[in-house]
Parts: structure tokens; C-alpha cells; sequence
């Protein structure tokens, strides 16, 4: 691996860190209840958000599925906008409305996310329909699950983003899970996505092991090509694992449906300790005290914000 | 009174040159795209030869394949799709040649179009409009011939439009297109060779008002897209009976106005509602209960009769499938039997009732 | 009264455990997967440790993989795989964890399941039966909230039933599953806790008559699904106001008994129908329309009060995902201004209210 | 190619004469206005049907689209039925309910057809899942178009047939066109179906000449490996050219989204003749006759029988 330059390794690492810390303190205010929508964290596999929007420019548009917390963050959408929107206040980057499930920061270009698995696959293409006749080489990023290629839209859509050379980035987070459901007992061949998306003409690249920098590097080397219109779409799949239950803030390796064994590498291959290592110790310092700061003042934000008023019941039906 | 007329009323406009209904369709996308370069139009076959029916003859020619375009076979993703361009700020039109066919576009339209400015706190909107046709009529059969426009009147955060004459059609597709929101185009494949006075320059009809298409006394006939030209064909069977008909067109589904219609029927006490659908849980079911909570609260009784698809199946036999729809004798029989129940059960001159069936293909009424 | 005494009300039947409504469908499916090979049930976690929130537990140990399995995120053709099963003869049960996951499913339940048996001359059958659940309560948002089953009332060739309470759950259950026609099973997430008595032996509860719940001679109340319990509530706050709400249970919404609903609107003369999803072209706009159709015919007035979900879309946040729903305070004010429109506006003791609310989490009522 | 012997050749030839012919007269008669439903030819594809069916035990089942005739008359399906339904009457194959889109006979095994593109894929699944149950090694053919192979229930299909190892034979009938539109304006990369079916590790073969006699010998190759249980799927993609228009019975070759020049090759390779010349002449002439005997006695049966009474619009709404 090439040396990776200091600024990278800082901007990495910190992005790293505020997902997890983020979440992490999601996790722990939950069971007071305070959190009043579902929520699917990422604690685990946040080298795929980071890796990739590490490499967006900030006009470049990325979306991410219900399990959204780490394609917002990593994309820099307001944090205070983010757990205020978990608290369900006013504040909220939804105001209150959508909740953990349906995120969006138009102003940091997080398109908005969705709790019907595979809906926001086409709508990234609608967006890169639009991006393309703008021609300034901006793309859009697709964030899906491994249990979304399964679902029909995901076909229809690599079919139409390669016919009409959209510029998207298909990322397939495989935490080989859907709910509790092993990808072998939903999948015919379960390691044959890559291969599959390839017949649509569509490059497709796999990453299996979580390194945030190959997951940088392969998307580094693609973004230029696609700016240029020399790519049209490509596929990326990075596998990756969910520490925690689906839904909610718990463990769950006591259910049964899986094994701290299987979890354990993971642990292992953990990119934050990974990246920290990396820093020079005061580097490292700095950033973690910067983002404690960040996360408590998300935490104190969205504590002291207001939930909507009444009135936001009816407004924004209709545009 | 024939639609042909409506250049007039509506618009209050006295010019406007006689058009098929496909034709303003056409005439007011055509006007849409030039004036908007954020407009464009998508679904299957809309730039072939036979240019959707006609519907998008010429568009091809004049504004090239990145603003007309076919797609795959995917109407789930073509949907998502141009919900997404939507968000993006473009103004897409997506096609279909059956309404029949939306029901594999249900997920993005509900779960997505309908929902996305208010899930998202109001960031984004959803300027979309998607077109379908109604078909009817020789064989189309259980798949080809559905009126399913109520299940998107369910929906809050969709709108809904059905125009009944060449001249509304124009001036709501152009109302659709400027609108911010997701919008439901209704169109019926009998509607299209149909003709009425169609201002040149554009013109908008925005929800808001039903209209009242003909005056009378005895009973309040509403009728939804081409049920309207039904009902304007069983009037002419009731005069001969001297039974004046009133006939309110909504044109807009949703959001629906009901006080032209609570108006009428406060007058008339009699109202038929023609679906152009099942009526179960159907357009007919919602005007009839707003109607009852308004006269109900006044202390008004009224009688009142839905109609609309017969409660099975479309058969492509014409003998059963002529059974299938509301006709203008069937309308006029079942106003007859409200203005006079006590009378012998009253069938029109099936040579008229044919007469006026038969019109429906030549046109203006 | 309490739906615990259903047990005897409906079946005759004075024995029965008390049963929670989660147990009492998990208990008619296992009776009826053991008396017929046929049945299998498939659907998207119906086989993990959860149980699709227990509605599934232990039929996997019971049955094996072969008669209860997991499908890939598939919907729409794991719906056809379920209709093209039952038109071969089998028995499926479908199971989706939440309604709005249904609309990925519309264009085989609405174009192929509801049409097949008369599109095809009689020739095979579709004895399936659809599961799903209405979300409801905590942050389920926009698209895990909705009550859609009016579209599918809409469709001649579909059956739809929401029942209540335990018993019913049981009983329509092993109808729906000896139907031999698609029936869309409508469930409700906060029903599932809740208990009645419910006999053990095997006993069905086939469309055909609404259930008066409870007499009353002031207003008539039909609540849907878990409505109804919210209408129970809804009685018991009218009632400090000497106000007597007659209340009942449509069970079945397709095909519909509103002779029941009729018949006590003809003696109280004021309705209120309280839907579980939006109102627009809703259950209680259909209920209405009938109510209306017949007593219109008869010369009889009466007042009507359509509620339902607010027409806008489910928010997350409490305070106003609060307001969105129908709840006993609102219905049993609704009722008191059709009893009594001159007296002053009229609010329930919140505590009372609250309180009433509160027991939903509990039960029996 | 090893000597194909005479019964065979006899039942070939019959089946796809009987086809032709068949559809001649309906599109000679189309223009009095006798039949009443919109139909779509499948003049020039019968070798695709034929050579399917004709290997398929009576007892195993085949279903078409609403391009249908074809599969019902290579399937045995009752053909007075199938006239008489396509004139809407009462002694029709649905009683003049379902019309040419929705063909059905159970009694011969054909599965019904529909007018929605794809729809019938995964109801072939459900009764391929009914027959493993069954477990007398009995298969599904489920016809499909090269439209249809863009749906997204199509690759949802084969997921799931390949998961569950379903006794299901896909038969792609690929024309290069939907309604005018050609496949290249459609599909990223228009020649990828086998590859991409193939990912689902479902068999996938490809017959490019239209030759009845390939299409036999790969079906009668693979199926004992189905009825065994070696094999679930496999998928079959013949490229043939529908002669006249998509709907309706006249040519369309004025229209100008083809050429003539494009038919001729198919024209040449017309697999009607060319299994009629493998025939003795006294052979050929005894089933021409039988052929002609048998398609006017249909439009007879048809002419004669009763529309359906009013009372059959309401019945077979519910069972
Ligand atoms: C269309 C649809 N079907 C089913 C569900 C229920 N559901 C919620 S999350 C989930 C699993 C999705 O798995 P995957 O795509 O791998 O994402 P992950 O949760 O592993 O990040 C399912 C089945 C849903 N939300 N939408
Ligand atoms: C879901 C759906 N979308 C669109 C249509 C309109 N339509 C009818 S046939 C057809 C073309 C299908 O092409 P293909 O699958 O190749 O079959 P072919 O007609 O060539 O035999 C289309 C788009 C339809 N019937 N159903
Ligand atoms: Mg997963
Ligand atoms: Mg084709």
C-alpha cells in the first residue's frame, strides 16, 4: 500500500471515529428513551461510508438506505441536524418527520434515505439523469444492502444506469444479513454479485475485507473516469459485518442465528484501531477529544430543541 | 351543450379552433417543453412510430432523444427513476399505455412520490407527472381496461386529475406539468378521437372547482372522465322524458371539490355519481359520503345511486363485456328511478339509446 | 363489556381460554396446517428466532422447512409464487410484516390473484391468503404506518377481513385459510397483545354479518380493526356524558354486511365510521355511501362523521405523530357533536381520556 | 445432426404446420371483425414452442404469454376451444372471458397466459414448487419474452428457482424486439442473458438459428437430469423474429422500424419447409390435409357456438 498522506489519515480516521462515537452514544441514550425512532446502526461497518465519500467532492451527491447514520456522517451532513432528527425535534434534519429512516441533508448533499428496501436505488438514477445533462462530471452514490439485490428494482436499475451511462456509484454493503437471514438461504450462488453485475456491462470491484484505504483507492482511480464520461455507472461491493442486532441498540449473538466466532475477525480487523495506530498519538489526541466534543454537543442540541408544533402535522404535504 | 363549447365556459374564451382530444395532449406537453427545458418525457414506447396513440406524435422530432425517450421494461426503477429526476429539479412526464400497468409502479408512487417532501421535512419536492390511459372497449380484456384512479385518491401527498374533454385536457396537463407535486394524469382511450374548442395559447385548469357542464332541476349526474360524456348522453335520453339533468364534471380527483357538488344535489336531493371504475371504496364513494355529511349536518335527506364497473371481472366477450359498463341508457334508467320511483320501470327507446352510444366515436357531442 | 366474552357472544361458546390475539392466529394456523397438507406459509422471516413477532412460533419445529420458509427480498415474485402454488392446488399463507410492503405486490394480487379464477373460465382456483400487519405507534414513520386495505376493497376477486380481537383473529383466520379465493389478511401490530377468550377446537368466522358489539340507541360507532377497541373506549367516555354508542364490528370488509350498519343508523340516526387508514375513497367512505343509499330510499336523514388517519403523511416524532391518528378523546367528541350540535364544545376529562388510552397496552378491555 | 426418427419428424411437422396455419386463418378472418380480442401472432417463432413442447411429457406443464397460441397448440391445448375463444364465445378455452392474452387448458396441461409482460414468470414458479412437492420428477415451461427478461420479477424468478432447485424450464423467446422497440435500445448488453442467468448457476442455453431440432435435443438432453432432481432450472433462449406486426394481423414492414431485409434470413430459414422436405411427399400431403381439416373445423365450432349468456358476466367472480 502506498504511503497514505497525513491529511487523508487524519480526515479518515476522524470520520471513522465520529460514526462510531456517534452511534455508539446512540446506543446508550436509547433505553432512556429519549431516541423516538427505530434505529439500524453501522457500529462496525463504517470503513464503506468512510472509504467512499472520503473521495466524494462535497457537490457530489450520496444516499444511503434506512441503516444511515455513517453515509450522513461520512458525507458531513450536520451532526446537531442528525441526532436532533433522533430525538424527533424541530431541529432535526427532517424536522422531526422522518426520523432515523429517512435522512437527508440536501445542503451537504446527502440525498434522502428510505425504510423500503431497494426504493432509493432508482431514485439515485433519477438523479444522476439529472446530473448528467448538467455535464460537470458530479456523480451520485448508491448506498444498498446485500438483501437489496435480491429485490427486482436493483436488476431493472443496473440495466438502466449502464444503457444510459449514468453516473452512479453502486456500493453493496454485504453484512452477509438480512435481519436475521444468512445470505446462503436467500441467495442461490450468495458470492456471485460482482459477477452478475458485470453482465450489464458495469464495472464491478470487491472488497472483503473492510480496508477503508483499497475501498478509497479503488474509488480514487474509478472518479476521474466517470467524471470524464469515460464510465458510465460502477459497481461496488464491500463486505463488511454488523456488530450489533438489526434494529436496535443491543448485541445479539445470544439469539442464535449467529456466532461471536463469525463476529470475531471483525473485531479483529477493526479499521479504527487500525487507522488510530497509524497517527502520531497527539495527532490522534486531538481528534478524538475534538469529536467527544462534537457528539455532546449534538447530544446537548437535539436535548434542548424543541419537538415540532402541531401545525407541522399538515404542512408539507403538498409542495 | 357540447363540450365543444367549453372554449367558452371554462377558459372564457371564445376562439380556440376544434381538437381531438390526443391532440391537446400533445399541443400541451409540446408548449410545456418548449417554454420549460426541465420538462422532459419517459415510458415505453413513447418515440415510436405510433407515438403513444399519438399522444406524443412530433415531440421526438422537436426535442430530440434527451427529452422523449423509451425505456426498458421496468416500470418499478422507470418510476423510481423519475421520482429521482424529479427531486433533482427536472420536470418528468412518465408514460404508460395502461393504467392497468402502474400497479408495478405502486411502491415508488405511494411509499416514495407521495411521501418524499414531507418525509424529508419539505428539502425536496416532486414535480412529476405520470400519464395513463384507460382503456376500453373490443377484447381489451381483464388486464387492459382498469379505472384504478381511487387508489391513488387514497394516498395523501398525490394528486389526481381526469379530464373528460379535449379542452380540460389541455388546460390540466398544463396545470399538471407546473405543478410542484406529484400529479396522476388520467386519460381514457375513448376520450382521444373526441373534439371541443381549444384555445391556441396556454392555459391552465389548477384544482379547485368541479364544473357544472349542464343545468337541471331533477337530479345532479356526476360523472368521472368519459363517464361525463355518458352522462351528458343519458341527459339527452332523460329530456325526452322531461327530466332535467344536472351534470357536474370534478375534473380534479384529488383535491376534490365537493361543494359544486354539495350545491346541486341541495338542490336537485337526487344524486348519481358515474364511476369510471369499481365503485367500491371508488371516486363515486367519496363524493357520496361528503355530500351525506354536509346535508346530513343541514338536516337535508337525499336520495342517491353509485354506479360504475359491474363487481367482477372485465370479460373480452362483447356480448357480457357490453354488460361490464355504465351506458347512457343504464345512467338514465337509475336518474329516472330516483326523480320517479313510484313509476313503471322506465327503459329508453333503444334506438336512441344506441343513437347516443354510437356517438361516441365521432364526437363533438 | 369486554371483547373477552366474544368467546360466547359469537361462537355460542362459553369455554375458551383467554388467549392473546398473536396466540390465537399462530393457534389457527397450526390447527389448520395439521388438518391439511396443503397449507404451508412463506414469507420474510416467518422462520427466525422472532417469529414475525411470535405470529409464527414453533411452526417451524412442528412443520419443518418444507411447510414454513423465508423467501429472498423478493415481493413481487414471491407473491406470484404463492398465487401460481394455490392455482396448483396448495394452500399458501404469505406473510409481509408490514402493509406497506404490499405495494410491491399490487400487480400480482390486483392483475393476476383477483382475476384469475374468471380470466381463466373457472378453471383453477387461488385459495391463498395474504398476511400483513398495520404499524403503528413509536416511530414507525411514513411507510410502516399505513392501513392500504382499501385498495384492495376496491378489487372484485379479493377478500378482505380486519378482525378486532382474538377470537375473531382465530376464527376468520381458519376461513380465510378454507377460502378458496385470495384473501388479504389485515392485521393490526397493537392488537397483538391484546386478549379475549378464545375456544380451543378449531371453529370459523366466514364474511356475512358485522357484529353489533355493543347496543346503544344515540349514535352508531363502526370502528375498523383496532379501531373498533378504540371505539370500546370511545363508549365508555360518552357514556359520563349519558350519550349510548351503539358499536360495530364489520369483520369482514370484502364482501361487506352493512345490512347490520343500516339497520342501527335507521334507529340512531347519526353514524360514525372510524377508519384505520386515510378517510379519502376509505372503508368508511364506502360504509357511508351505503348507509346512504338505502336510507336515502327510504326518505330517512341522518348525520355522518367520517375519521381516519389525517390526510397527510405518518410523522416520527410523538408530538404530531400523535395527532395523525384517531384516538377515544377525538371519536367520542366526533359522536358528542352529532348528538348534541348545540351544546357547547365539548372535551373528555383528559385523565379519563388518557387513561382509556393508556389500557390499550393491556387488556382485556 | 443423427437421423431424427419419422414419428418424430411426422409430430414435428404437424405441430408447427398446425401453428402456422392456424394463425393464417386467424389473421384472413381478423379483418370480418369475428374475432374479439386483440392477438399476437406468433407467425415465424413456432419452431420455439414446438420444439420445447414436443419433448414434454402430456403431464408436464407449459404456459406462454399473451403471445400464447403458439404454446397452447404445441402443448395439445384443445383447438376449438382456442378458436372459439378468440371469437368470444361461450365454448371458448376460458369461455370467452380471458380472450387470445389469457389462454388456459388445464385438461391438457397448458397454464394460462396474461397480458401483463412477466407476470406469468413467477406463477410458473409456484407450480414448479407444487410438483417438487409432488415428486413424480413432473416440469414447468414457462415461455417468456426478451422484453420480459428487463422486469425485475424475472431475476427475482430466478433467484428463487435456483434457491429452491424448482423443476422449471425458462424459455426465452428472443425476437429482438419489443413492440418497436429493438433490444439494443433496451439492454445494456442485448446478447448477456445466458451469462447473466448463468450467474444464478441456472443452466443456461442458446439456439440462434431457430432450429426445431436443436432446441429438441438440448431439452431432451437436460430433462431426465429435472425429473432426477440433478437438475432444478435451466433456461433456454432461442432467438427467432416475429413475421408480422406485434399486434394485430397484418405485416408492418412500411413502418420503418424494420426492414425486409432484416426478415429475409428468417424467411430462408423457415423451419416449416425445411422439416417438410425431411418428409416423404405422400407423408406431407396426408398431414397438410389433416391440418387444414382440423383449423377449418375450429372456425366452424367457432361460428357456431353461443356467445356466453348475460348471466356468466358475474360468475367465476369468486370460487
Ligand atoms: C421491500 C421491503 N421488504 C422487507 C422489508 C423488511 N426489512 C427491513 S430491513 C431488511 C433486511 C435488509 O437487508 P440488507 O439489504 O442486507 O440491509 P442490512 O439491514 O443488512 O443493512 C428487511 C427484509 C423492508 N423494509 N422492505
Ligand atoms: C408490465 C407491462 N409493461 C408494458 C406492457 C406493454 N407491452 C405489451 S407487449 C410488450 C412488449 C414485450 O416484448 P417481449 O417480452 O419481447 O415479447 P414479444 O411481444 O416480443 O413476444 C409491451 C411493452 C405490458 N403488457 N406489460
Ligand atoms: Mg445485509
Ligand atoms: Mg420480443
Amino acid at each position: 500500500m502506498p504511503a497514505i498522506d497525513p491529511q487523508t489519515l487524519r480526515r479518515v480516521y476522524r470520520s471513522l471515529r465520529l460514526i462510531r462515537r456517534f452511534e455508539e452514544e446512540v446506543a446508550r441514550i436509547y433505553p432512556a428513551d429519549k431516541i423516538k425512532s427505530p434505529v439500524h446502526l453501522s457500529i462496525g461497518q463504517e470503513s464503506v461510508a468512510v472509504g467512499v465519500c472520503d473521495v466524494l467532492a462535497a457537490d457530489d451527491l450520496a444516499g444511503g438506505t434506512y441503516r444511515g447514520h455513517a453515509v450522513y456522517i461520512a458525507k458531513g451532513g450536520d451532526l446537531n441536524a442528525l441526532m436532533a432528527e433522533l430525538y424527533g425535534k424541530d431541529t432535526g434534519c427532517t424536522r422531526g418527520k422522518g426520523g432515523s429512516m429517512h435522512l437527508m441533508d440536501i445542503k451537504h448533499n446527502v440525498i434522502g434515505s428510505s425504510a423500503v428496501v431497494g426504493t432509493t436505488i432508482p431514485i439515485a438514477l433519477g438523479y444522476a439523469l439529472a446530473l448528467k445533462r448538467e455535464g460537470k462530471g458530479r456523480v451520485v452514490a448508491s448506498f444498498l444492502g446485500d438483501g437489496a439485490t435480491e429485490e427486482g428494482v436493483f436488476h431493472e436499475s443496473l440495466n438502466f444506469a449502464a444503457l444510459k451511462h449514468l453516473p452512479v456509484i453502486f456500493v453493496c454493503e454485504n453484512n452477509f444479513y438480512a435481519i436475521h437471514t444468512p445470505i446462503a438461504r436467500r441467495q442461490a450462488i450468495p458470492d456471485a454479485i460482482c459477477e452478475r453485475v458485470k453482465t450489464y456491462g458495469i464495472p464491478a470491484y470487491r472488497v472483503t475485507d473492510a480496508d477503508v484505504f483499497k475501498i478509497r483507492d479503488i474509488l480514487a482511480d474509478a472518479l476521474p473516469k466517470m467524471r470524464s464520461g469515460e464510465y458510465g455507472p460502477i459497481f461496488l461491493e464491500c463486505h463488511t459485518y454488523r456488530w450489533r442486532e438489526h434494529v436496535g441498540p443491543a448485541n445479539d449473538y445470544d439469539a442464535g442465528y449467529r456466532s461471536t466466532d463469525e463476529l470475531q475477525p471483525w473485531v479483529d480487523n477493526d479499521q479504527i484501531p487500525r487507522v488510530a495506530a497509524m497517527l502520531e498519538p497527539d495527532e490522534r489526541r486531538v481528534i478524538d477529544a475534538d469529536v467527544e466534543k462534537v457528539v455532546a454537543a449534538s447530544i446537548e442540541f437535539a436535548e434542548k430543541s424543541p419537538f415540532p408544533p402541531p401545525s407541522e402535522l399538515m404542512t408539507h404535504v403538498y409542495a | 351543450m357540447s363540450t365543444r363549447d367549453l372554449g367558452q365556459d371554462a377558459a372564457g374564451n371564445t376562439g380556440g379552433r376544434v381538437l381531438r382530444y390526443v391532440d391537446a395532449l400533445r399541443e400541451a406537453v409540446d408548449q410545456e417543453m418548449a417554454r420549460d427545458p426541465r420538462v422532459f418525457v419517459m415510458g415505453l414506447d413513447v418515440d415510436d412510430h405510433k407515438a403513444l396513440q399519438g399522444s406524443t406524435k412530433g415531440l421526438l422530432q422537436k426535442y430530440g432523444p434527451e427529452r422523449i425517450f423509451t425505456t426498458p421494461l421496468a416500470e418499478d426503477a422507470m418510476t423510481g427513476t423519475a421520482i429521482g429526476a424529479a427531486m433533482a429539479g427536472m420536470r418528468p412526464i412518465h408514460v404508460h399505455i395502461r393504467m392497468d400497468f402502474l400497479m408495478l409502479s405502486m411502491n415508488q408512487l405511494v411509499n416514495m412520490a407521495a411521501k418524499a417532501h414531507y418525509m424529508y421535512g419539505g428539502a425536496i419536492k416532486v414535480p412529476l407527472v405520470v400519464r395513463s390511459i384507460i382503456g376500453k372497449s373490443w377484447g381489451q380484456g381483464p388486464q387492459h381496461s382498469q379505472g384504478l384512479y381511487a387508489m391513488f385518491m387514497q394516498i395523501p401527498g398525490l394528486k389526481v386529475v381526469a379530464p373528460s374533454n379535449a379542452h380540460d385536457a389541455k388546460g390540466c396537463m398544463l396545470a399538471a406539468i407546473r405543478d410542484d407535486n406529484p400529479v396522476m394524469f388520467v386519460e381514457h382511450r375513448l376520450l382521444y378521437p373526441t373534439e371541443a374548442y381549444v384555445p391556441e395559447e396556454p392555459y391552465t385548469l389548477p384544482p379547485g372547482k368541479s364544473r357544472v357542464v349542464m343545468p337541471g332541476g331533477d337530479v345532479t349526474l356526476v360523472g368521472i372522465s368519459n363517464m361525463l360524456v355518458e352522462c351528458l348522453r343519458a341527459r339527452e335520453l332523460l329530456a325526452d322524458e322531461g327530466v332535467t339533468a344536472e351534470i357536474i364534471d370534478p375534473i380534479w380527483l384529488s383535491p376534490l371539490d365537493t361543494d359544486t357538488i354539495v350545491k346541486s344535489v341541495r338542490k336537485t336531493r337526487r344524486l348519481v355519481v358515474v364511476d369510471n371504475g369499481w365503485t367500491m371504496c371508488g371516486a363515486g364513494a367519496e363524493i357520496t359520503s361528503r355530500v351525506a355529511e354536509v346535508l346530513g349536518s343541514e338536516g337535508i335527506g337525499f336520495q342517491v345511486q353509485r354506479l360504475g364497473f359491474a363487481p367482477t371481472i372485465c370479460p373480452t366477450s362483447p356480448t357480457i363485456e357490453d354488460l361490464f359498463y355504465p351506458n347512457p341508457a343504464r345512467i338514465a334508467q337509475a336518474a329516472h328511478r330516483l326523480v320517479r320511483p313510484k313509476a313503471p320501470e322506465w327503459k329508453p327507446d333503444p334506438d336512441r339509446a344506441v343513437l347516443a352510444y354510437q356517438k361516441q366515436f365521432r364526437g363533438p357531442f
